[in-house]
C-alpha cells in the first residue's frame, strides 16, 4: 500500500490512528479479540455498556436473524462497575489503543455515578453515553428520545466528569437531529449514531413474539440506508464530530458513511460474524482510498456533492 | 481459536435433511477437542448475516467433519456447498468433553446430537467401557449406525420414536436399567432440549456424574454477545458458547424438572 | 390441500378471496401481471399511484438495491388519471378482483380531486390514499407526517367520496398510531402501512448521493421487522381493520402479520424481483396454515401470545 | 415472457470477470428474439433480491447462453452458479432488433455489448452484409473473437483502448470511414453509455438509419417498476425494458450531444 494514505482521524480532543472503532457490545470488553489480531490495530473500541451494578440480562431468546439484519434484546447483561474496572486495567495492559466506556444507567443518577468511576481512570480515553437505556422514572422511556432529558443528562455528565464525551443517539425518536443539538449545546464533544432501531419478530409456532420483551433492537447491513440517512443530517446540524454506524461491513460502507459527514466510525455486528473484521476493513479502507485517490479522510468528510 | 476461509472436501447427503460436511481445516483439526464446536457460514454474502454453531463430528489432520440437520438459511446455505469451495469457519470454540479413564460409561444422543457424541466415543473408547444410547424422530433421523459400530462401543442401544426402526421409545425408556446394568459412572449427552428435560427427571438424582453438551442460539461463539444464555440453577445465565457448551447436568436449570 | 382451509378475509365493508393484494407502485396496472397468472387468484391489488395530471417522474437512477433491501425514487411517474379510468375499464374486463386505486395529490385539492374521479368508477372497489406525497403547500412535508393534517384530509375525502376508504401510513413520522387512530376518526375504513423508510445511498466514485432528490424509500425484507412493530402498534390501537406491509416475500411472512394483527397483507417488492411470488405465497400461505392447524386467518388475527 | 427455474449447463469463465452461461431454458430458447433480454437470478435468496438483466447472446433449442460480466454482487453471485444448479429465469423480455434483408448493416459493440451484438449478427449475416467493429478497453475484455470470426461476417474491425490487442482505438476511431468505404445504410449499435455519446456524435447525422440496445438499472425487467427510465429527445423518459432495449437512435437524448 501506498506510504501516502494517512488514515489518521483528529476528533479535536483525541487523535486516532484510523476511523475504524469496534462498538458496544459487539466487541466484549476487547481482550476477547486480542486472540484474532492485535488491539493495537484499531482506532479506538468501545466496551460492552455498563451499569453501576451487575445485571443478569434478558432471558433467551437474545437475538433473532432477520434479512441481513439482526435483532437482539440481550438486555445489558455485564458484571458490573467495579468488575469492568478490573478488566479495563487488564486490557489497558495489552494496548495502547484507547478505550471507550459505553455508560448505561436506569436514572440519571445511575449514568451519573457510572461516568464518574470510569472518569477517574486513566486507562479510559473517551465516556461513550448510551442515552437508550430504558429509563425507570420516565416510564421506561429512554432519554434519547426527548430532548431536554438528553440536555440534562449530558450537562449534568459533563459538569462532573473531565473525559470527553461521546453521546450515542438512539434513531428511534421523532427528530434525531434535534436530540443531537441538544447534546451538543449540553456539551457533548462528540456525537455516535445510530443504535439500534426498534423491530419485532414473531415465532409462528408459538403464536408469541420471539422476544420476552416484544421489542428488540435491528444492527447489521438492513439498516445502512436509514443510518447513512440519519447520520447525513445530523452531521448537517451540529459542529461536533459524528461517529457513523449501523450495518458497516467494508472499507466502502466507511467511506460512505464519512462522506455524509462522518468523522470516524463504529462497526457492529460485523464484529460477530466475523471476528477478524476490524482487519478486513482497515485494509479494504485503505484500498479504496488509493483506488479513489482520497489520501485523508478530511478531503471527503462530509462532502457529499449535492 | 482462528477465523479462516477454509475448504469444503465433501459434502455429503446422508438421509432426509442430514449431511456430512468434511473440510480441510488444518488448524482446526490439529486443535480441536471433543465437544469443541466450530461456527460456519457458507459465504462472505450478507444474507445469513451469521455464522452458525456445530459440533466437531471428527477430525482427521488435515480434515474435520460436520454432521448437520437443515433447519433454516444458514444450514440450508451450507448444503449448497459443493467440493473446492470456500467456506468460513471459525473455531475450535468452547470447552470439551471431561477426559477418563477406565470408566463405565453411557453417552447419549438425541437426533443430530450424534454429532459431538460421535467424537467423544472416538475419544472415551480406547480407555474406557463405553455405551452408547441413540434415539430419533424416525428412521431416516437415525443416521450413521454402522459408522458407530466400528469405534468399539460395548454396547449400543438404538431408538425411534415412532418405531420405524429398531426399538419404539425414547432415549430415556430403558435408560435407568441400562446404567443398573452395566455400572456406569459417567453419562455424556446431547440432543434437544426436551431429551434434556426428560433425561434431567429420569437420571438427574441416581448418583452417576452426568455431562450435557447443549445448544443455543449463537451470535458470535466465542462470548462477546451473550447471546447463548442458559439459565443455572444458581438463577444466573451462563454463555453456552464460552462457560459451555459442555456443562454438568445438575448446573443447569431444566424447564421441565 | 385439505378443503378446510380457508383464506378469505372480511374485512367488513368487503370480502377478499385472500389476503393477498400486491401492493401500489410494485404490481403496474395489473394487467401486466396477467401474462403470469391469472388476476382473479388475488385477494385484491393496488394500483400504481396516481396524481391528476401525466408526472415524468424522477431522473434516473431511480432504484438502488441494498442489503435485503430496495431504495426508490421514482418519483409517482403516471399517465395522469383520464389515462389510468381507460386502463382500469381495461383491467376489470379481464378480472373480477377488487381493483384499489392508491390517490395521491400535490395538495388536499388535488387528493380530493382523484378521489372522486376513481369513487364514481364502479370497476374500482377501494381507495387508497397515499398520504406519503410530498405536499407543495407544506413545504415538501406529506400529510402522514402530521395528525392533524391527516385527519383533515381524511375527512375532507370522506365526506365527498362513497367507497371504502383505505388510508396508507408512513413510518416517517414520530407517532403513526396517532396519526391512524386520526385517520380512523376522520372516517376512514382502514388504514394499510407500512409505504417505504427513508434512507440514503451514496456513490463513492461521484461522491454523491446516489439519488438526485438525496432521499429515496427503502423497501424490502430488510424492514420486514420494522413494519412488523408499526403494524402491531396500530393494530392494537384502532378498531377499523389493518392492511399490513413490509417485507413479505413468503407464506410465513403473511402470517407473522396477521398474528400482529393485519387482517390482510399487501405484497411490495417481491412482485418486482419475481412476477410470480403472489402465486407462490398464495400457496405457501395454505400450507403453512394447514400444518399450524390454522382453518381461517380470523383465528389468530391480532392473537398474539405475550 | 415466463418467470421460471432453469438448469445451468455450464458456466465458463473466458477472461479477466467475464463468463459464458449456458442455460436449458426450453421457453425462452424457442422464444427469444435477437434484441431480447432476460432478468436472472443465481438463488432464491433475500440477498440480492432483484434479477438483473442480461442481453440474450445466442439460443439453440432448448438452449440459452448469457454472456456476462461481473461488476457487483448479482453477477458474483450468477459468477459461482455451476452445472446443474438452478437458476432463476424471466424473459423473453423487451423488443427486438428490427428485420433486414438485403442490406449493409454495421454492428457496433463495445465490451459486453457484445452479447446481444452476437446474437444480431447470427440473425442477420445470412440474408445482409455484415461489418462489425467490436473494442474494449484492453486485451481480456476483447474476447469471443475466435467465435465471431465463423458467423459469416463480411469484415469485422477490433479495437482496445489501450492498443493491448489488434488496433489502439475506440469503435468511434474510424468508423466514419468505415461507414463510407461499405455503403453501410444501417448500423446496430450495444455497449456503454459513453460509447453511445460520442457514436451520436459521429454518425448521428450521417444518413445511416441508427439503432442502439441500451442499459438501464432494472427493477423489474417488464414495464411495472418505472425504475429503467431514459430520458428522450421529445423530453420524456421512456422505459428501457419495455418500450426498448432497442432503440433509435435519435430517439435518445444523449448527454453529451
Ligand atoms: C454448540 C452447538 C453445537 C451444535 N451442533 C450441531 C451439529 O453438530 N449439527 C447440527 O445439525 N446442528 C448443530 N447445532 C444446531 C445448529 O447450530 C442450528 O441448527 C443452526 O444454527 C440453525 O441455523 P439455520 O440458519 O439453518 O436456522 P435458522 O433459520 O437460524 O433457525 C431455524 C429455526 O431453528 C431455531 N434454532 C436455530 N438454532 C437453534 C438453537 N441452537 N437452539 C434452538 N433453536 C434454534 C430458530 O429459532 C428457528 O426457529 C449446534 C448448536 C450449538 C449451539
Ligand atoms: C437490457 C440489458 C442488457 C444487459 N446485457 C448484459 C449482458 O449481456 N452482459 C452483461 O455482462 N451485462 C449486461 N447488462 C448489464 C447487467 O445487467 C449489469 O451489469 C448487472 O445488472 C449488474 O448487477 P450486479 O448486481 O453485479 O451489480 P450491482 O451491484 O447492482 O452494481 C454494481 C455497479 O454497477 C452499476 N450498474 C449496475 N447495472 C447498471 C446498469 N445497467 N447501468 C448502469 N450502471 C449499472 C451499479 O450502479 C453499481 O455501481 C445488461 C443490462 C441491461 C439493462
Ligand atoms: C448484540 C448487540 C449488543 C449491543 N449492545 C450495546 C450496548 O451495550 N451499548 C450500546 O450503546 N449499543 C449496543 N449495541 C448497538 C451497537 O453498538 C450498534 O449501535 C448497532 O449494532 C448498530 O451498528 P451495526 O449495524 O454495525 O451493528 C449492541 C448491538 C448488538 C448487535
Ligand atoms: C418501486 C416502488 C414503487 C412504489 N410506488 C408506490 C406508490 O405509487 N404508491 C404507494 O402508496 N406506495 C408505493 N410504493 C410502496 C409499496 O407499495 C410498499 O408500501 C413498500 O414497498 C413496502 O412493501 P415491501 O417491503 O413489500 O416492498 C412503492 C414501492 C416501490 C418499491
Ligand atoms: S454466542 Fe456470543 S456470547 Fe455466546
Ligand atoms: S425495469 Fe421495471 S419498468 Fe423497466
Amino acid at each position: 500500500m501506498a506510504k501516502t494514505i494517512d488514515l489518521s482521524v483528529d476528533l479535536g480532543f483525541i487523535q486516532l490512528k484510523n476511523p475504524i472503532i469496534p462498538a458496544s457490545g459487539t466487541f466484549g470488553y476487547g481482550e476477547e479479540f486480542q486472540a484474532f489480531f492485535p488491539l493495537d490495530i484499531l482506532g479506538a473500541f468501545v466496551l460492552k455498556g455498563i451499569y453501576k451494578n451487575p445485571r443478569k440480562g434478558n432471558p433467551p431468546p437474545r437475538i433473532h436473524e432477520t434479512a441481513a439484519g439482526l435483532l437482539n434484546s440481550i438486555g445489558l447483561a455485564g458484571p458490573g462497575a467495579e468488575e469492568l474496572k478490573k478488566i479495563i486495567k487488564r486490557t489497558a495492559s495489552i494496548t495502547n489503543t484507547p478505550i471507550i466506556v459505553n455508560v448505561c444507567g436506569e436514572s440519571d443518577e445511575e449514568y451519573l455515578e457510572v461516568a464518574k468511576i470510569f472518569d477517574v481512570m486513566e486507562e479510559v480515553s473517551i465516556l461513550e453515553l448510551n442515552i437508550s437505556c430504558p429509563n425507570v422514572k420516565a416510564g421506561g422511556k429512554c432519554p434519547a428520545q426527548d430532548r431536554d432529558h438528553t440536555f440534562r443528562l449530558v450537562k449534568q455528565i459533563k459538569e462532573n466528569t473531565q473525559k470527553p464525551l461521546m453521546v450515542k443517539l438512539s434513531p428511534n425518536t421523532h427528530d434525531v437531529p434535534a436530540v443531537a443539538l441538544a447534546a451538543q449545546e449540553a456539551g457533548a464533544d462528540c456525537i455516535s449514531l445510530v443504535n439500534t432501531f426498534l423491530g419485532v419478530a414473531v415465532d409462528l409456532k408459538k403464536r408469541a413474539p420471539v422476544f420476552k420483551n416484544v421489542f428488540a433492537g435491528l444492527s447489521g447491513p438492513a439498516i445502512k440506508p436509514l443510518a447513512l440517512k440519519l447520520v447525513w443530517e445530523v452531521a448537517k446540524t451540529v459542529s461536533i464530530p459524528v461517529i457513523g454506524m449501523g450495518g458497516i461491513t467494508s472499507g466502502k460502507d466507511v467511506l460512505e458513511f464519512v462522506l455524509v459527514g462522518a468523522s470516524a466510525v463504529q462497526t457492529g455486528t460485523i464484529n460477530m460474524a466475523e471476528p477478524c473484521a476490524s482487519v478486513r476493513i482497515i485494509k479494504e479502507l485503505e484500498e479504496t482510498m488509493e483506488a479513489l485517490s482520497i489520501t485523508n479522510l478530511s478531503e471527503i468528510k462530509g462532502r457529499l456533492k449535492l | 481459536m482462528k477465523d479462516e476461509t477454509c475448504i469444503v472436501i465433501e459434502n455429503r447427503h446422508i438421509s432426509k435433511k442430514y449431511y456430512m460436511l468434511k473440510i480441510k481445516a488444518p488448524y482446526l483439526a490439529e486443535n480441536a477437542k471433543p465437544g469443541n464446536f466450530v461456527m460456519l457460514k457458507a459465504s462472505s454474502g450478507l444474507d445469513p448475516l451469521l455464522k452458525r454453531p456445530f459440533g466437531v463430528f471428527n477430525t482427521n489432520y488435515p480434515f474435520t467433519w460436520v454432521y448437520y440437520e437443515v433447519v433454516g438459511k444458514g444450514t440450508a446455505a451450507i448444503a449448497n456447498l459443493r467440493a473446492d469451495d470456500p467456506v468460513q469457519v471459525l473455531g475450535p470454540l468452547g470447552n470439551r468433553f471431561p477426559a477418563f479413564t477406565g470408566k463405565n460409561i453411557l453417552l447419549v444422543a438425541g437426533g443430530r446430537g450424534i454429532a459431538p457424541i460421535h467424537y467423544a466415543i472416538c475419544d472415551y473408547a480406547p480407555a474406557n467401557n463405553v455405551f452408547l444410547i441413540y434415539g430419533a424422530r424416525s428412521a431416516g433421523d437415525l443416521n450413521l449406525v454402522e459408522e458407530l459400530k466400528g469405534l468399539g462401543l460395548k454396547k449400543m442401544f438404538l431408538y425411534t420414536d415412532d418405531g420405524s426402526a429398531y426399538q419404539k421409545g425414547f432415549v430415556t425408556t430403558d435408560i435407568r436399567r441400562i446404567i443398573a446394568d452395566h455400572h456406569i459412572e459417567v453419562t455424556v449427552s446431547c440432543g434437544p432440549d426436551a431429551m434434556f428435560e426428560s433425561l434431567a427427571h429420569e437420571i438427574g438424582g441416581i448418583g452417576t456424574e452426568n455431562w450435557v453438551s447443549l445448544e443455543a442460539l449463537m451470535g458470535c461463539g466465542f462470548g462477546i454477545c451473550y447471546s447463548c444464555a442458559v439459565k443455572t440453577t444458581a438463577d444466573e445465565y451462563k454463555k453456552v458458547c464460552s462457560d459451555g457448551p459442555v456443562f454438568k447436568m445438575e448446573e443447569i436449570a431444566w424447564q421441565k424438572q
